[in-house]
């Protein structure tokens, strides 16, 4: 048993990391999302903490927990100096902003000799362990379904729904986007900083707008009603191209397929409760009438 | 305690509000009333902050505000419902309200993290507090459904109930009774008057002229964005200028 | 007289909320039928459930010798069904002008549309001096207004009216209802559904009272204004 | 140098809203940003890159026949993936997460089809020497992208705002429901746009083939990617935005390679369209209601 | 009994065309190698992965072919970027890794068992520039280059010293990035400052599309260019519009040869295509590798195997499709154990009438 254990984590530590980490991903999405921000900024800033821990590491002799830090404050603090005026807009006119935001993240580091250029940072120390990732997850779970359901929570909500209606409920609309934005920031920093140390390598490529799009689609697919939503949505998608490799050079054909049929079927994504609750339903009564 | 005084306001080309000064009593309930298209909305846009005049002063209780935040202006103690019904409409009833007492909800983010007593306590009461608000408007068996899946006048209760919620000292009402039956009127009318009884006072936007004439204690009359005539109830029902702009020729409505 | 359009037993549902419980109802050529009943009794569910906008669950809607429930809602409207619903509906996005050339959307005889357009800037003169602003930014009853031009400009042969008078000011209810029966005396057949019930009763020939989706009084306007439970029920007198 | 940036700047500029007129039609009426009109613009590409080689096809009649087999998929993709969402009141978000489930089918298929390679139109298709002005230079194919993309967005302007079909396709861009009660068939034009938008990427892609010599499965990636900028920034569905926006992405974009550094250019641009979007919150053309409650 | 080798290169996504054309050859040479009756009788068996050009895939692939299909060795991945990402499993868990496509600087210096047989530029390109100022008497060029790829970006690098080196002026740098299609506006600007020639370190695909978009501006000028140059799409897109770029390599279509003869007519044969260098380089890899096998004895014992096969590959000298081929160890920079790179020789080519042919 304990060999098979070690066999089957020397060949998948790497995957479960990977779903630990877009979990996380995920969550910070699903954060701005909750409170009615389509920010496609989260990869930039998971970038731009990957990039700070990777320096603090390789260039200093301070510890992972600070390197880690870092890669968590250095976002919040950008996204506090972007959310300021970028907030305002809304709908797919913030997903844009966002978009060129991350663009222009993209294009300094490309070109910036302290980060490596197109090659990126290599050799980065591997510190990251399994329990760093379970251990912060685990916080920003925690953290978030606090906020859920508080007043905070509701704020956000009512943010989402209606926007005049929520400041006439003497809510701060712009410094509760802003609060969404800049947690948002933090954990995607922080998935950054941890992906960074177990993936030896960064690069510019990495945090583009296909990762951003990728971000997006692990929390709609899981659905954004929950906190399960983006959990299940990072997992499904991290685990769907392994176990679909028998399928060969058909693989992301039924990946496409798979990610159509779900979204038809459950529009609200993977974790939709109603839905759920429904389908128990009429399971339930199904079997009651087998027993008569 | 709220005082307008010379407000006027265009949007581009169009004078909509010209030189409107009113003001509204504590403890009173004050009527707007005017044709379609008067500005009487405009008018509560303004007070509540989500325009700002092109010119004039907006006073409650002695503080100016101009450029004063909508939020800040909730907080101050104004609440207001809308002509276009503008609930929550993916939460439940409750927390519709519950959200409404955002600003008293006074815990603290680490309370909050760790389900401290404060945290409890506060989220307990509002409940409560919702509830009861809930059952003043008569929604209170229905708070758990969802919003959307309220008829037209049940959606404008909620908003009512949504509104006291934030604990005003001046509730603005535009059209409260707008799509809802006479016997309904009446039963609303009663809400209302325990509502003024309880301490809070009401400016009130309404067409309904038996409601209006009822309730209110001061009139004001708008049209074409100037005040035409302003008064008691009886002052305005007589007035040439008002029956000639908006009551009409025949007595009976 | 055969009715020109007959509702049987028809039932709508939405979700586990029973809205209407196999109501029937019919409407007669020429003549203007009130539907009321309190907040969430099933009006505005009937109206647009007629409309097609509303799976209905069982039941048939006649008109024309069709079951108007297999029709897809942009077929009634051809059929010349057409409703003011609830909300209003307009084209916040369009100017007021474009919202009422919508209006004519479907009819056949281009001709006279210009000449209905004239008609309806003549009912609603606000229309015509706002008619190349956003419709978005009319006031409430301004919005009402429009709607109801935009109603007229297709040249119904029945027209559903939900709440028209709703957010109009004294006078402006005065002159809908005066427009109603005007419009209702060139032929028009016209289902309105009011919670200005004493005007409603008044210009309605018959009229019906729904009450928690069930129809409760069925009867002529007249009568129903006189009847004691509809006068403690709606009257509020 | 500085005309021919210009012109370079217009043709590059006429790209982008060629490829952007079809996505923001979409976007305008059914409210979806269509993550898989890229895919259908390599796929005209393709299409018509089949006819010319395997059928000897003349290149216009090709061009013709890849805009309405792009038009039926468009349709098709519409009628399996969109309409049922529509039908199930799904969350905004849920349509343009499902066109990246159909964009990466498309790509993967055609990649298994056609290789992952480049390929081009064969020598001849169109006349490859460019028009020489003294020091200016452009040829058949850039002309031809800028007359049509123009000819294009005069064509749907015309059909938006004068005409009855575009007021109902504007009516259901706002609200379905009040389209219906119009007596419009929403569904029929829903189709009719996907059918229109896709066949407009088809036509982009065959055009933007031609010119680049560069067909390959991958190349509607950086196409999308620079499409949502241009139809965001133009505003909402709005085509003389998606013209404009485009216009404008191809000035910033050469203009600073021409001025400032290539190196930058992206974060030149995109950055240009960052701090656009902070002055016209909407776009260049989007309308904000003004009106609040 | 078998010999599993593991090979992870991308076969889907964007850099599919390069991992694709590195799995024929793999396959090419494995069904030589194995028609001649294997390794000592031993048969080859490739355990082919698709990393999809992504680092993240590319560890798992590397994780699943060492720890899973437990394979003596493992070629790949196709991208530099992921090398730097999967490189140091391998060599964590002594394994041989051998990079065919891996040109970026560094890569052997992730270390001990790190190979390739990938040319780094630094061994081409100043040959090459020196033949093309002799050629077409250059004093001055322009440098276009794509600023976003590791390949691209390197081998400008090399040019930069190069030209320095031989004391050329560079009238003018121009970048684009990856998925450009329209160069125009660069291009332009090279055009203004007037250079003798253009230096290009872009892959074939686009430095066709810029030399045919050159040459519709109006522009003549021969170009210089990289390891990206070398394949047969350069011609399919841009034809004689070619004519006069220099390009250096080791592998060439033109080399006479009989190994590249022979590899040439097989791999037109079974795929039905001409090869490029990256399909070159995979070929002659696998042999390189069958070789190494060949003089150490298979225990059974793959962790012992796989170190026989480190400590034999050194000393392996080939000469194959691509030339004369020895390793030579990487010099270290962090006193780090380091691995081997390629010792080979380039030829230049000048592309005449839609080809490339040996400069004489
Ligand atoms: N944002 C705006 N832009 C342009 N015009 C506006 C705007 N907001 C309001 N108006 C116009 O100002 C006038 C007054 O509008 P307002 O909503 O205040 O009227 P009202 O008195 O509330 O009418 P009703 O009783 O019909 O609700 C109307 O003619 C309206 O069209
Ligand atoms: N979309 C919906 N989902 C669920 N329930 C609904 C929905 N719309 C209406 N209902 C319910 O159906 C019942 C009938 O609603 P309907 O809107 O027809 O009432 P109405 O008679 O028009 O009321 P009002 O006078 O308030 O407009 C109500 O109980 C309402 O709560
Ligand atoms: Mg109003
Ligand atoms: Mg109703």
């Amino acid at each position: 048993m304990l060999e098979w254990w070690n066999g089957f984590w020397a060949i998948y530590s790497s995957v479960i990391f990977g779903i630990g980490i877009n979990a996380m991903l995920a969550l910070s999405i699903y954060l701005t999302l909750s409170c009615g921000l389509l920010s496609l900024a989260n990869a930039a800033f998971m970038g731009i903490g990957a990039y700070a821990a990777a320096m603090i590491s390789m260039q200093t002799n301070l510890s992972f927990p600070i390197a880690l830090l870092a890669s968590a404050m250095t976002p919040a603090l950008v996204a506090l100096a972007i959310g300021m005026p970028t907030l305002r807009l809304s709908g797919v006119y913030l997903a844009m902003a966002t978009l060129g935001f991350g663009e222009v993240v993209r294009v300094i580091v490309l070109n910036l000799d302290i980060t490596g250029g197109p090659m990126g940072l290599n050799g980065i120390p591997q510190k990251t362990e399994w329990w760093h990732i379970v251990l912060l997850l685990g916080v920003t779970l925690f953290t978030l379904a606090r906020v859920r359901r508080s007043k905070i929570g509701r704020a956000f909500e009512a943010i989402k729904e209606d926007e005049i209606a929520a400041r006439l409920m003497g809510i701060n609309v712009a410094r509760y986007k802003l609060l969404a934005f800049v947690l948002g920031a933090v954990i995607a920093g922080v998935a950054g900083g941890l992906n960074a140390h177990y993936t030896f390598t960064i690069g510019p490529a990495n945090y583009g707008f296909e990762s951003a799009v990728d971000i997006l689609t692990m929390a709609v697919f899981g659905g954004t009603s929950n906190l399960l939503g983006p959990l299940l949505g990072s997992f499904t998608l991290s685990v769907l191209p392994e176990l679909m490799s028998w399928l060969k050079d058909f693989r992301l054909v039924a990946n496409g397929l798979i990610l159509i049929i779900v979204i038809l079927y459950l529009p609200k994504g993977i974790c939709d409760t109603t839905k759920l609750r429904t389908w128990r339903r009429r399971l339930d009564t199904n079997s009651s009438v087998k027993v008569q | 305690m709220l005082e307008l005084a010379s407000v006027s306001k265009h949007f581009g080309g169009l004078q909509v509000l010209q030189d409107v000064s009113f003001s509204v009593k504590q403890g009173s309930i004050f009527g707007l009333i005017g044709p379609n298209g008067a500005g009487k909305t405009t008018i509560v846009n303004l007070i509540t902050g989500l325009i700002n005049p092109s010119a004039g002063e907006i006073r409650f209780n002695g503080q100016n505000l101009h450029a004063v935040a909508a939020h800040n202006i909730t907080q101050l103690g104004i609440a207001r419902t809308f002509q276009n019904i503008r609930i929550f409409k993916e939460m439940s009833l409750l927390e519709n309200v519950v959200v409404g007492m955002h600003r008293h909800l006074g815990y603290s983010p680490l309370s909050m993290l760790f389900k401290l007593n404060s945290f409890k306590h506060a989220e307990a009461s509002a409940k409560q507090r919702a509830l009861e608000l809930l059952s003043w408007v008569r929604l209170d068996h229905k708070a758990q459904m969802l919003a959307d899946n309220l008829s037209y006048g049940e959606q404008r209760k909620l908003e009512l109930a949504r509104a006291l919620a934030t604990e005003p000292k001046l509730l603005l009402l535009d059209e409260p009774v707008a799509g809802m039956n006479p016997a309904e009127k009446i039963e609303l009318m009663e809400e209302i008057k325990n509502i003024r009884d309880r301490g809070f006072s009401i400016f009130m936007i309404e067409h309904d002229m038996r409601f209006v004439m009822e309730l209110c204690d001061q009139i004001a009359v708008l049209n074409f964005g100037k005040i035409i005539a302003q008064g008691s109830p009886q002052e305005v029902r007589h007035n040439p200028q008002v029956i000639e702009a908006y009551l009409g020729k025949e007595e009976e409505v | 007289m055969k009715p020109i359009l007959t509702i049987r037993k028809l039932h709508v549902a939405y979700g586990h909320v029973h809205a209407l419980k196999g109501i029937n109802l019919e409407l007669h050529a020429g003549q203007i039928t009130a539907l009321v009943g309190a907040n969430g009794a099933g009006k505005s569910t009937s109206l647009l459930a007629i409309s097609g906008l509303i799976k209905a669950g069982s039941g048939s809607i006649e008109f024309d010798d069709q079951d108007l429930l297999t029709l897809a809602p942009h077929h009634i409207v051809q059929k010349g069904l057409v409703q003011v619903a609830e909300g209003r509906a307009i084209l916040g996005t369009l100017t007021v002008q474009e919202n009422l050339d919508l209006g004519s959307y479907t009819r056949k005889d281009k001709a006279h549309v210009a000449a209905d357009l004239d008609w309806v800037f003549s009912l609603f003169p606000v229309l015509k001096n706002r008619a190349n602003g956003l419709a978005g930014n009319l006031s409430g009853g301004e919005q009402q207004m429009l709607a109801i031009g935009r109603a007229l400009m297709a040249r119904p042969k029945i027209l559903l009216l939900d709440e028209p008078s709703m957010g109009l000011a004294p006078l402006m209810v005065r002159e809908i209802f005066r427009i109603i029966k005007e419009i209702n005396q060139t032929g028009l057949t016209i289902l309105l559904v009011e919670q200005n019930v004493k005007q409603a009763l008044k210009i309605a020939e018959r009229a019906y009272v729904l009450e928690n989706g069930e129809m409760v009084l069925e009867d002529t306007g007249a009568n129903l204004l006189n009847n004691p439970k509809v006068i403690a029920a709606y009257l509020g007198t | 140098m500085f005309a021919q940036q210009l012109v370079n700047a217009l043709t590059l500029g006429s790209v982008y809203a060629l490829f952007a007129l079809g996505f923001t039609l979409i976007f305008g009426v059914l409210g979806v940003i269509n993550l898989s009109h890229g895919a259908i613009f390599m796929l005209g590409s393709y299409i018509a890159l089949l006819l010319v080689n395997h059928f000897q096809m003349s290149l216009w009649l090709a061009m013709l026949l890849a805009m309405l087999a792009c038009g039926t998929l468009g349709v098709i993709a519409d009628f399996l993936v969109l309409r049922p969402l529509r039908k199930r009141n799904a969350p905004h978000l849920a349509p343009m997460i499902a066109t990246i489930g159909v964009a990466i089918m498309l790509t993967n298929i055609s990649q298994g089809i056609f290789g992952a390679e480049n390929q081009r139109f064969p020598l001849g298709t169109i006349p490859e020497d460019s028009f020489s002005l003294g020091n200016l230079h452009l040829t058949a194919v850039q002309l031809a992208i800028v007359l049509i993309s123009f000819a294009l967005m005069l064509v749907l302007l015309t059909v938006m705002r004068k005409t009855q079909l575009g007021r109902a396709l504007r009516a259901i861009a706002e609200s379905p429901k009040a389209a219906y009660l119009l007596g419009i068939n929403v569904e029929a034009l829903f189709f009719f746009t996907s059918f229109a938008a896709a066949a407009l990427g088809g036509a982009a892609g065959v055009l933007v083939g031609l010119s680049f010599n560069a067909i390959s499965p991958f190349m509607g990636q950086p196409m999308l990617h620079k499409g949502i900028a241009v139809i965001i920034l133009g505003g909402m569905g709005d085509i003389r935005g998606a013209m404009l926006g485009g216009l404008f992405l191809g000035f910033a974009e050469v203009m600073s390679v021409a001025y400032l550094s290539s190196d930058f250019r992206d974060a030149i641009a995109f950055g240009l369209l960052f701090l656009i979007l902070l002055v016209r919150p909407a776009g260049m053309f989007g309308k904000i209601l003004e009106r609040k409650a | 009994a078998e010999i599993k080798i593991g090979v992870a290169e991308a076969l889907s996504g964007p850099a599919a065309k390069y991992g694709s054309a590195i799995k024929n050859g793999f396959n090419l040479a494995a069904d030589k190698i194995n028609a001649k009756g294997g390794i000592n009788g031993d048969k080859i068996a490739l355990v082919i992965e698709d990393e999809q050009g992504k680092k993240e895939e590319a560890i798992n692939a590397f994780k699943k072919l060492i720890f899973q299909s437990k394979v003596l060795m493992v070629f790949g991945p196709t991208l530099s970027n992921s090398a730097f990402a999967a490189d140091p499993i391998a060599n964590a868990s002594k394994t041989v890794v051998f990079g065919t496509s891996n040109t970026a600087d560094g890569i052997t210096n992730l270390g001990p068992f790190t190979f390739r047989n990938s040319v780094m530029e630094a061994d081409v390109l100043p040959a090459t520039t020196k033949a093309a100022i002799k050629q077409f008497n250059i004093k001055k060029v322009a440098v276009i280059y794509g600023n976003d790829d590791a390949f691209t970006k390197s081998g400008y690098d090399v040019f930069k010293t190069a030209l320095s080196d031989q004391k050329i002026t560079v009238t003018d740098t121009e970048t684009y990035a990856k998925g450009d299609v329209d160069f125009k506006a660069q291009l332009t600007k090279i055009k203004s400052s007037t250079p003798d020639a253009i230096v290009c370190s872009c892959l074939a695909e686009e430095a066709a599309n810029i030399i045919l978009q050159t040459r519709s501006l109006g522009m003549r000028q021969p170009f210089i260019g990289g390891n990206g140059f070398n394949s047969p799409k350069l011609f399919d897109i841009a034809k004689d519009a070619a004519d006069n770029t220099l390009m250096g390599s080791p592998w060439s279509a033109e080399n006479p040869s009989t190994a590249n003869k022979q590899f040439m007519a097989d791999y037109k044969a079974k795929y039905g295509t001409d090869p490029d260098q990256f399909a070159a380089q995979a070929y002659d890899a696998l042999q390189i590798v069958a070789e190494g096998i060949q003089k150490i004895k298979l225990s059974g014992d793959l962790s012992k195997d796989r170190i026989a096969l480190r400590d034999a590959l050194p000393g392996i000298k080939f000469e194959g499709a691509t030339g004369k081929f020895s390793f030579r160890r990487a010099a270290s920079k962090d006193g780090k154990e380091t691995g081997y790179d390629a010792q080979q020789d380039a030829i230049v080519n000048i592309a005449k009438g839609g080809k490339f042919v040996l400069l004489k």
